[in-house]
């Protein structure tokens, strides 16, 4: 074989083409790396809901009758949730602004009102859960009504998690810099808990009375 | 080519390799006789592709570029020779892959193609043997067995399959595909014999502990033998002549057996073991494990889990004179 | 510390080993075990002493596999006929805390093998011994009387209710009524 | 180092050109701290050149000592490693209880280990090759190379990489104690319901498949998602889309079918569990569940799957044979769109698996005209690559002959897919060992030959020694018959009946003779890897010198040194050309102004690559094991009672808040 004998030795010597001291140190959306990794999370977690919603309708299809020996679940707080839920866009696009303007007190209000939001949803989720009229073990359509329920829970205890940290971190001398970066982020992260919720709210709590 | 010697060796194994009274390529039934010329011709056609490119790749091998050459020099002439040759091969390609499909899709419309009439057998597949009922208009001509299916040459027979516990697969190569018995799921699927003779069997989804042990038989026979089998299998039990069976029927009766067998036309009832009306008309016990000889029924009543580990006949406290009855009398209920 | 990690690791190993085993050979397979335990009075009452005994009982109870089995064949020998599914019919409830004959698996085993008055046969013969331990250690299971990682889960059937598995820890309480619909003559 | 500039080069070299963006943080008419001129105190790669900026960068990018800097460490090279050690470690696993299996199928009626540990020993090679080793092979080496193939300084999310490395080797560790304590799953690594599920599988096996599951996945997406973010946003500036190399690629189309498909076995698995341990019936046929659910369920990630174990292999096997025919690939467009086109049908399959479940007729023989589709971009992969052998100047190294290995048995395997993906064969060979004789053909030839070609390829660059030629291509010899030796006869067994899973067979049935020679070879199979293990071991220690690049190659690895300081490149690369070495033999152009003090690098445009940002990433910290650690208390936890999930998410939540929260003085995320 032949080998090039300064390529096996050495290093090649360096030829400076182009100067990035003064590229800026971070910046919004597209553009920052945590953007593309929220978007790949929400990706996955999308796929997730996907097939949740999937199995829903795998299992109306096998069954033909729909719900299973069970009155549809109430509308009143699923209802009520998704009116704050899409309330809430509001609050979380202003949030997303004043990040990105990197004004401090503007983004501390938002992330508290939306951290109030956050718990009243957690709340109203409760309330929620009593009114589905089955149990996750009563029999399939149980099951898949609680799986859809208890996924996108999960998600909005997780951004609500996020949201609350955040919070606090913008009210410590931490609250400068890339933080307003992050503050977008978790914004954008809500538009996600939003759009799922939007597709599980109708096929939970009108599908039934459709079918 | 060094490499290829031994290969094309051992390619030509299946040739006489494949005969066998459980083998795909031994077929005795028009499913599986379509099965095999199919597998045979895609075998052709695939290894011709799978040689094709062999020899494209020696040949590659063998060319040799100026040793000096720069690596990101390309000549046009021969990117475009190179571009219009895999053009080609690949359009080659797509034309072996389409007609590959064409020819699936036929086999599939003929092979599952629904044939009227015939005998219709429900199938059960149980953790690890088959219970097979006989269906007819008459209920009192229905009967169950096990592990053996007794069918007439020459004409379908529908094998409905379900489950009662885990997902089977019911597979007897010499007839045709498999077909799965799913648990809450009705699967149909159509054998059929050209000639008389014994195919075997065997679940092929795993299963548990004795996924492995789970075989059963297929007996082709002429429309008169069929019948002649049939009507003593609809028949109860012949009761014991002698008075070792008879001895041998008492401690049946008097052990745990009769709480899983049944015996019909005695008081053993059981259901959730095979029926053993008719065990020493059957060529295997333990679902294709042991040949049916009055030694090996003593055998498996005295260490069950000694042949089929974890199998769910218990081991039953026998007296040393009390096996040798037990089997006689079993072995006689033909 | 490092002996004791060790030898905590050690119990979890054995304790785990013990509850995931698949001894489908039973040992011994030639002798009907004799739980002296098991001897108590064939009526209602209190069970006998509770301190002879030969540990047997354990390897049943504790055990995945033969909670399992013991399911399986509870259905098999109809015993919901009587019992339906441990809520209990015309024999009594297996699912509560009371127990007419002792609610040890000495106690199941002796009843399931000798039967009692009121209706419950004996099995003696019919069952074998091993089989009989795998049936009381699934009735222990249906008031939580074994460890929840050896209790079984819901079955692949319409569902009663929460699984053995699922049901909180249970007690056991000797002596108790005898349903009515069981106390005709026999 | 030959020293080439002198330091305050940077007067006349261009800000803003085509390789930079030379847009601002902030929004506009913000004033943000984003566009804050960089301190004058903060020493940059402009100032020091030589020895002394390697010194440095090293220093700022390095690993501390002691267990706590082991554990702490967010180097992509020093998890990479542990990665691939530790995938290839379970790969040994994997293939002992291979052996074991077919030490107890040689002759028939074999008492040496009996139903239950047989069902163990095979669930467990299929689980420990498909998710310990299959997924994680490729990404391990992913997290390694595409950082220093893309020209940066480390991959885009470090700390959660390494807490992906931990949560992938305690889900591991898991499932093999749980093995060794006799609690091994017996289900298969597909684990069909109703058999894993409630009523037939009691304790906690089946559990600890389905966990295991969970804690692979998770890791799985977690990576896959830092790979994603690592090819689009840090790139080299002028790594132009076409310039990325075709392992970069690969990696990259991996990772997108790893997001999507990983999804899906995770839903199967935890709905086995939810059926399992808080008794919903999402798999019971009696109160409305189905369990052909679970095999759709499972199958849409199943058949990706093999995909995700088969793209990494085609990005190694790029490499290597650009390499090693001393010429660019022939067809770069048409192998990455045969990349694109893969990732795609690959979702469109998975019914194939399924052919006999009484599926409706067809709707089956759709899948199986997009099975037979398939093989058109993999058949212009192949013949590309033969493409550009013919048109190069073969080398014939130990990395070469593997990938020619890979070419026979791949080819075969391929080959014998297209009769499984037709239906009224598959029903005659689905669930035999004709079934496994392929799909060994398709995942050994096709990754496992690959993977050693690419540990012979790139050990000098991990370890910065050459391992034996002598011993390598004893060692393919060894591994390719017996391969063959092991796998071919099993075609036969299989046609002549033999279904699999089965933990043996009566004598009668005519398959003994084809066994034992399937034994024999696995034998000499297993000794080929214990001659690479010696191989490994010996040139590890002992091997020559390397160099930097040893074997001539174009792509960016290799302008590194042998192994990879901690900061890869002690400049940024500049990319002209698909094979950057191959087009600037003289000198590397670079890009100057990063700090030396702060682990800075350079966050670029997805499709131009032109710099955009020069982002600080992630200092070592020790959070991301503490919260892997927290992360399998709560999964093992929730094995025994749900509510784990409550309790369990405790720890979890103050070590999420241990790794987020900013250090002082620094910039962390993620």
């Amino acid at each position: 074989m032949t080998m090039d004998a300064h390529s096996r030795d050495a290093m090649l010597p360096h030829r400076i083409v182009l100067n990035a001291r003064h590229l800026p140190a971070y910046a919004y959306g597209p553009r920052s790396p945590i953007w593309w990794g929220t978007v790949g999370f929400a990706a996955a977690e999308g796929m997730g809901f996907a097939l949740a919603a999937g199995m829903y309708f795998y299992l109306v299809f096998i069954n033909g009758n729909w719900p299973l020996s069970a009155p549809p679940p109430d509308l009143l707080w699923s209802s009520l949730f998704t009116v704050l839920l899409l309330v809430s866009i509001w609050p979380n696009q202003m949030a997303k602004r004043d990040g990105e303007r990197e004004d401090l007190a503007g983004s501390r209000r938002d992330l508290v009102i939306m951290s109030v939001i956050g718990v009243a949803l957690l709340g109203i989720r409760v309330f929620e859960a009593g009114t589905l009229h089955v149990r996750w073990d009563q029999n399939a359509y149980g099951s898949v009504v609680w799986l859809l329920l208890g996924l996108h829970t999960l998600h909005l205890i997780t951004d609500l998690g996020d949201t609350i940290v955040l919070t606090v971190l913008m009210f410590t001398r931490h609250g400068h810099g890339k933080r307003f970066s992050d503050v977008g982020d978790n914004a954008f992260y809500w538009y996600f808990v939003v759009a799922s919720w939007l597709p599980i709210y109708v096929i939970l709590y009108w599908f039934p009375r459709w079918w | 080519m060094r490499r290829i010697g031994p290969f094309l060796v051992l390619a030509l194994l299946p040739l006489g390799g494949c005969q066998g009274w459980q083998s795909a390529l031994d077929a005795h039934g028009p499913a599986a006789g379509a099965l095999a010329r199919m597998f045979w011709i895609f075998v052709a056609v695939l290894a011709t592709v799978w040689v094709l490119t062999m020899i494209a790749l020696v040949l590659a091998l063998r060319r040799r570029r100026a040793p000096d050459a720069d690596p990101l020099a390309t000549d046009p002439g021969t990117e475009r020779r190179m571009t219009v040759t895999i053009s080609i091969a690949i359009a080659l390609t797509l034309v072996t892959v389409v007609s590959l499909t064409g020819l699936s899709y036929a086999a599939q419309k003929v092979l599952f193609a629904h044939k009227d009439g015939g005998l219709s057998l429900l199938v059960k597949g149980q953790q690890w043997w088959w219970q097979v009922t006989y269906e007819d208009a008459q209920p009192n001509r229905v009967f169950t067995t096990a592990n053996e299916i007794h069918i007439p040459v020459g004409e379908p027979v529908l094998i409905k399959l379900e489950s009662s516990d885990v997902i089977h697969s019911f597979w007897v190569p010499s007839l045709t595909g498999k077909m799965d018995a799913i648990t809450g799921r009705q699967n149909q699927i159509q054998i059929q014999a050209d000639r008389p003779g014994v195919y075997r069997g065997q679940c092929a989804e795993y299963c548990g502990l004795q996924h492995a042990h789970m075989g059963l038989l297929v007996v082709a026979e002429s429309k008169e033998d069929f019948e002649r089998w049939r009507e003593q299998q609809i028949s109860s039990a012949i009761p014991p002549t002698d008075d070792e069976r008879q001895r041998g029927m008492e401690i049946f009766m008097s052990k745990p057996c009769v709480m899983c067998h049944q015996i019909r036309g005695t008081d053993a009832g059981g259901k959730v073991a095979p029926d053993l009306t008719h065990v020493g008309s059957r060529r295997t016990i333990g679902a294709g494990t042991l040949e049916t000889t009055r030694g090996n029924i003593a055998a498996w009543i005295v260490d069950p889990h000694g042949v089929k580990p974890g199998v769910n006949m218990p081991t039953i406290q026998l007296d040393p004179d009390e096996v040798q009855p037990l089997a006689t009398y079993l072995e006689g209920l033909k | 510390m490092r002996t004791v990690l060790i030898l905590s690791l050690a119990a979890v190993v054995l304790a785990a080993c013990e509850r995931e085993d698949r001894d489908y050979r039973s040992n011994p397979v030639t002798a009907e075990t004799n739980e002296k335990i098991a001897l108590v009075p064939l009526s209602a009452g209190p069970g006998g002493p509770t301190e002879q005994r030969s540990g047997l009982g354990k390897d049943y109870e504790e055990n995945a596999y033969h909670i399992s089995q013991g399911q399986r064949l509870y259905t098999w020998f109809n015993c919901n006929g009587c019992h339906a599914n441990g809520g209990g019919d015309s024999g009594p409830a297996l699912m509560d805390d009371r127990w007419i004959y002792g609610g040890q698996i000495e106690n199941i085993v002796q009843t399931i093998r000798e039967g009692r008055p009121n209706g419950m046969p004996s099995f003696r013969g019919k069952i074998p011994d091993d089989q009989i331990w795998q049936i009381a250690a699934y009735i222990r299971s249906m008031g939580r009387n074994v460890p929840k990682p050896a209790a079984p889960s819901r079955k692949d059937d319409m569902s009663p209710g929460p699984a053995e598995q699922r049901r909180p820890p249970g007690e056991v309480i000797d002596g108790g009524q005898i349903p009515p619909s069981a106390q005709m003559p026999q | 180092m030959t020293r080439a500039i002198t330091p305050h080069d940077l007067d006349g070299v261009p800000e803003i050109s085509r390789l930079a963006t030379g847009e601002r943080g902030g929004l506009p008419g913000v004033q943000s701290e984003a566009d804050a001129p960089p301190s004058p105190d903060e020493l940059r790669d402009d100032q020091v050149d030589g020895a002394e900026l390697t010194a440095r960068l090293a220093k700022t990018w390095g690993t501390d000592r002691g267990l706590v800097g082991t554990l702490s460490t967010v180097d992509h090279k020093i998890i990479g490693r542990r990665y691939i050690v530790t995938a290839i470690l379970f790969l040994f696993l994997g293939g002992l209880s291979a052996v074991v299996m077919r030490m107890q199928l040689a002759v028939p009626e074999n008492r040496l280990v009996g139903p239950d540990l047989y069902n163990q020993l095979f669930t467990m090679h299929g689980t420990t090759m498909m998710f310990l080793f299959g997924v994680p092979i490729g990404e391990a080496f992913a997290v390694y190379l595409v950082p220093l193939m893309v020209g940066t300084r480390n991959i885009a999310f470090p700390r959660l990489n390494a807490y992906s490395y931990y949560v992938y080797l305690f889900g591991g560790l898991m499932i093999w104690v749980a093995f060794m304590l006799n609690i091994g799953p017996d289900v298969g690594w597909f684990a069909y319901v109703p058999l894993s599920g409630p009523e037939f599988s009691p304790g906690k096996r089946a559990d600890f498949w389905a966990q295991m599951i969970t804690f692979t996945e998770v890791s799985g997406i977690a990576v896959a998602i830092s790979i994603i973010v690592t090819v689009f946003k840090l790139r080299a500036p002028g790594m132009t889309l076409d310039r990325i190399p075709l392992f970069v690629w690969a990696e990259l189309i991996n990772s997108f079918v790893i997001i999507f498909a990983l999804p899906a076995v995770v839903t199967a698995s935890a709905t086995l569990m939810m059926d399992r341990l808080v008794g919903t019936h999402f798999f019971n046929p009696a109160e409305g569940g189905d369990a052909l659910l679970y095999q759709h369920l499972f199958w849409f990630f199943g058949h990706p799957e093999v995909y995700i174990i088969f793209l990494p292999a085609t990005g190694w096997v790029s490499a290597i044979v650009v390499t090693f025919s001393r010429r660019q690939a022939f067809g770069y467009i048409a192998l990455v769109l045969s990349l694109i086109a893969t990732g795609f049908l690959s979702f469109g399959l998975w019914v194939h698996h399924m052919f006999t479940t009484g599926l409706p007729q067809l709707g089956a023989s759709f899948f199986t005209a997009s099975s037979m589709l398939i093989a058109i971009p993999n058949g212009i992969q192949i013949f590309c690559w033969i493409a550009t052998l013919w048109d190069g100047r073969p080398v014939f190294r130990a990395p070469l002959l593997f990938i020619l290995g890979f070419f026979f048995i791949f080819v075969a395997g391929g080959l014998s897919g297209i009769m499984l993906a037709s239906v009224p064969l598959d029903t005659q060979v689905h669930d035999t060992f004709f079934v496994v004789a392929h799909f060994h053909y398709v995942l050994i030839g096709g990754n496992v030959f690959p993977l050693i070609a690419a540990v012979y390829y790139w050990f000098p660059k991990f370890t910065g020694r050459m391992m034996s030629e002598r011993l390598g291509k004893w060692h393919f010899w060894l591994a390719f018959i017996g391969f063959n030796v092991t796998f071919f006869p099993m075609h036969i067994t299989g046609l002549m009946g033999m279904p699999r899973r089965v933990y043996t067979y009566l004598p009668e049935m005519g398959w003994a003779n084809l066994n034992l020679l399937s034994s024999a070879g696995a034998v000499l199979f297993f000794g080929s890897f214990v001659l690479f293990l010696y191989n490994i071991v010996s040139s590890a220690r002992r091997g020559p010198l390397a160099g930097p690049n040893p074997w001539n190659a174009g792509t960016l690895e290799w302008a590194s040194a042998s192994p990879p300081m901690p900061q890869n490149f002690d400049r940024i690369p500049v990319v002209t050309n698909r094979e950057p070495l191959w087009a600037h033999r003289g000198s590397l152009p670079v890009v100057a102004g990063l700090s030396v003090e702060n682990r800075e690098q350079i966050v670029s445009t997805i499709t131009h690559g032109r710099a955009d940002l020069r982002e600080s990433t992630p200092e070592p910290s020790i959070w991301p094991f503490m919260a892997a650690i927290a992360t399998t208390i709560l999964f093992v936890g929730s094995m025994f009672t749900p509510w784990a999930l409550v309790w369990g998410s405790i720890p979890l939540a103050v070590t999420l808040m241990g790794w987020f929260w900013p250090k002082p003085s620094t910039e962390d995320e993620r």
